[in-house]
């Protein structure tokens, strides 16, 4: 079923776990399967200079969380938010067809996560 | 890579003793059995052969053996070929909540034309209670459809005893309905299986599950019962099934029926130690695992447990990667997951309904596979904790 | 004793390079289809290579092939399914008197539950007249099953002008029914097969007719169509039947197909002139015999024929003493004989429809099997005419 | 299907085709299947001495009628009607259960030949 770099991806992901102290933290539930993506982020000067996820749910997502997380580091809040579903799915070697929904799941990691660092720091 | 296969009630290899009976019936005596020149009474005496060798298995008359295409064949021939007969009888049918979707669809399917299904509840262990079944019975009753062993979870139903019940309650009708049925596809090979010991009218054969091929299966019909053909055509298995006889799975068949009765008790020892040393070992070192059913009315080769924090596709495909094979209760497609029914009829909730991992052993199954296994799991359960939202800091050991 | 097999309507032997296909998927690479880990997926990648090449075969989509257990299964699911799927639009059916037991009994079957069934009549040759089928019509007709060649004497009906008979009808009524079935078993790899050409919405197809192994068949359903499933279970084949796959009878059936595909031109005229050559040998050397069927619109391998004053078992007995497979519209069982309805349809009286032989050829066939065969019949027509009480002595020439 | 004696018999039966100018003839046909058996025989002395058949039908009837004919030959006529439809079933070598009819139709041509003869012959 998983070869290649999504293999690589599911079994060794990078940047698993949380951050202390996070500037922004969020956790996103695919509301069908009940997938969760939980994404932690460290902002220095409008920079994610660090990210970590968890994720609980079907294998890809693991490779689409690591993607994530490796995507924003070093983008800048507005650089990550374009981050495409496209963007992972490519990024992470393609995923089946049926497995899609852990690429939205990623992005919707990186909408809430970003979301939640605004409100803590309105401008 | 070396490739460990825990995935048996899925599907087993076919054993090449069993390959090399079928062999000669593909290209040399390639007859149709209903042919009445030689070429054709070759391949009708291999099938007739392979009938007797399958009734053996089960205690039964060759002349009870009807042919199909496979399990869910069988399950749906016995519930809809019964209903068919015996309509002008009654329409109730009495069923379980955790039968294999060929029993349940079946009954749903005729739910839609005007029958009525009750679907036992299981206690938590996975068995129907004798007195809930008693206590479902109504006088339009006409089968009793409950599998010997649960696919899933490997459960053990009380066949025996529902048999005892449905009898004494015929013999104070008077009636020889209702017929009880049972889907023992996972049980045969791996448990002793006797028709009359058990007291069953119908039964559900697999030969992909005992180490023959896909695409065949069984159907006991007790002589005397009444059973309307549900595939239409020439006058195959004595009009009660339609259809070129499948020779050489047939044949596959009968020497795999053959393999299991003469092997019974070594291949059931053998699994059931090791799927004991397997229990043992992630009870050991495993955190946080609940096992699914009932430990002691059980098959030999199936374990399941549920491991907390984590989901069971994604340690299933982290296993796959590792070369190990197993399956799961939980299922993703399209972003939607059907959390296995067996496991909600237990009553575990939808997490650990999703965390659930089923091992399923075989004869061919080794004591170092099973130390392999354990050693991987351990790691990647601990991998995937330590991934894990759901789990808290303190209940991730790696 | 060489063996000459004749009978391949019945049954044709499994191509070595099929079976060669065919061997890694039963012990080697045994996974169940529906499995989501590596042994599984390699066992659904065979199947869906194989579906690709049964498609290409008939010029259909994969998608829109449904793996079954035979050419019965495909015919009961066709006619079936459309009945349940469509009841609520009409329940008249129209097939034809010649159709194979799988089609006819199933419309009778149908018929139980309350369904109309119109049985159109055949020429003397064996031939619908579109005219009939036409007149047969009505406004709730939902199904048309007519056999695209049939499997005693060979003919071809008309599928393309009622194929394009019903889209008229259909555009006329703006409405997507009645639908068109048809069962071609016996034409698949004997004649180009085109769905689109055909304009059919279903189409029965088995393995075991072209080389392949028997217990698979298809049905070819086009996007589109509404059908009921007639097999419960799980959810194979995108819930249109369910039964875990015969993965490596679906691999051979592929193989198979690819083979039927690429070799069609070549194996048809061989038949063919085979075939020519085996009837001209007949109507030069032997008396009193007719041809059954029409001679001009039928597939190349089938020669059915009438030999006066015998009859057809025991001429198919002394033929098979001396090595020669073939088959005989007359089966005596326990002292009744039943015989052929497609013989009786046609018009033969109750001696030539029990004096009819069926050759059928194949790939495989020699020029000198036909030699051989020729000899062989002569003689035997004649002894048996000597023997026969209904022959006049100046009639039997030995 | 047919081997042994039955196979050799079907393929070379004995006594094939009609006496001229016989003692007495005749024909009995399987009402359900339509097999036809014809039976000659000269008679002289109360004693069968020659006997011929001639056959319609399945192919064990083949055998059954020849060995009906070679049964009878040499015996007296209350003998000749003696022949049990075992008996031929035994001496064909054993016919296959759904063939039994094949040796009553033969058991029925002994009796109506003899019946013919007592006919053409009254006491
Ligand atoms: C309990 C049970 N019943 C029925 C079936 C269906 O049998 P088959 O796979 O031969 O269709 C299976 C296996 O899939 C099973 O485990
Ligand atoms: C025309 C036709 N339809 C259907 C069938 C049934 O197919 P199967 O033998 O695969 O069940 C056959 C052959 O038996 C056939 O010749």
């Amino acid at each position: 079923m998983y070869q290649g770099k999504l293999a690589q991806l599911i079994q060794h992901p990078s940047h698993v776990g949380e951050l202390e102290n996070p500037s922004a933290m969020a956790e996103v539930t695919n509301p069908v399967c009940d997938d969760r993506l939980r994404l932690s982020i460290r902002v220095e000067d409008g920079i994610i200079t660090e990210a970590r996820f968890k994720v609980y749910g079907c294998a890809p997502t693991i490779a689409t969380g690591s993607m994530a997380a490796e995507l924003i580091r070093g983008k800048s809040l507005e650089d990550a938010l374009r981050i495409t579903r496209e963007e992972i799915d490519r990024a992470v070697g393609g995923l089946p067809h049926t497995k899609i929904h852990c690429a939205t799941l990623a992005v919707d990691a990186i909408w809430a996560v970003i979301d939640d660092y605004r409100r803590r720091n309105p401008v | 890579m070396k490739r460990i296969y825990l995935d048996n009630s899925a599907t087993t290899a076919v054993d090449p003793e069993v390959l090399e009976a079928m062999w000669p019936y593909f290209s040399e005596e390639f007859g149709n059995a209903s042919s009445v020149h030689t070429v054709g009474q070759k391949a009708r005496a291999a099938v007739e052969a392979a009938r007797a060798r399958v009734a053996e298995l089960i205690g039964a008359q060759p002349g009870e053996i009807v042919f199909t295409s496979g399990g869910t064949e069988s399950d749906n021939l016995a519930i809809k070929g019964v209903a068919e007969a015996l309509s002008d009888q009654g329409r109730h049918i009495i069923t379980s909540a955790i039968e294999h979707p060929a029993v349940l669809r079946t009954c749903r399917a005729l739910e839609k034309r005007g029958f009525r299904v009750t679907f036992l509840p299981v206690s938590g262990g996975g068995l129907v209670e004798v007195t809930d079944l008693e206590a479902a019975l109504r006088e339009d009753t006409i089968l009793v459809s409950i599998m010997m062993a649960n696919n899933e979870i490997g459960t053990r139903q009380p066949i025996e005893e529902i048999g005892r019940l449905i009898r004494d309650v015929r013999q104070a009708r008077g009636s020889p309905y209702p017929y009880v049925h049972t889907d023992a596809v996972q049980a045969v090979g791996k448990v002793r299986v006797d028709v009359n010991e058990l007291g069953v009218d119908l039964l559900s054969l697999s030969a992909h599950k005992i180490h023959g091929p896909k695409g065949v299966g069984a159907l006991y019909v007790r002589s005397g019962v009444l059973l309307a053909p549900q595939m239409h055509g020439g006058h195959h298995e004595r009009d009660r099934r339609a259809g070129t006889e499948n020779v050489p799975g047939i044949v596959g068949f009968g020497r795999a029926a053959e393999l299991a009765r003469t092997h019974l008790a070594e291949r059931q020892r053998h699994m059931q130690q090791l799927r004991d040393h397997l229990e043992e070992g992630i009870a050991r070192r495993i955190p946080d695992v609940l096992f699914n059913g009932d430990r002691e009315r059980r098959v030999p080769h199936i374990s399941n447990c549920s491991f907390r924090y984590i989901e069971g596709e994604a340690l299933m495909i982290r296993l796959d990667l590792r070369g190990i094979a197993v399956s799961t209760g939980s299922a993703c497609a399209s972003g939607s997951v059907e959390p296995s029914h067996v496991l909600t009829a237990l009553g575990r909730d939808r997490e650990l309904a999703r965390g659930s991992i089923r091992f399923s052993l075989c004869k061919d199954t080794t004591a170092s596979d099973i130390d392999t296994v354990l050693d991987v799991l351990v790691e990647e359960v601990a991998a995937l904790r330590a991934l894990s939202p759901l789990a808290q800091p303190s209940e991730t050991r790696v």
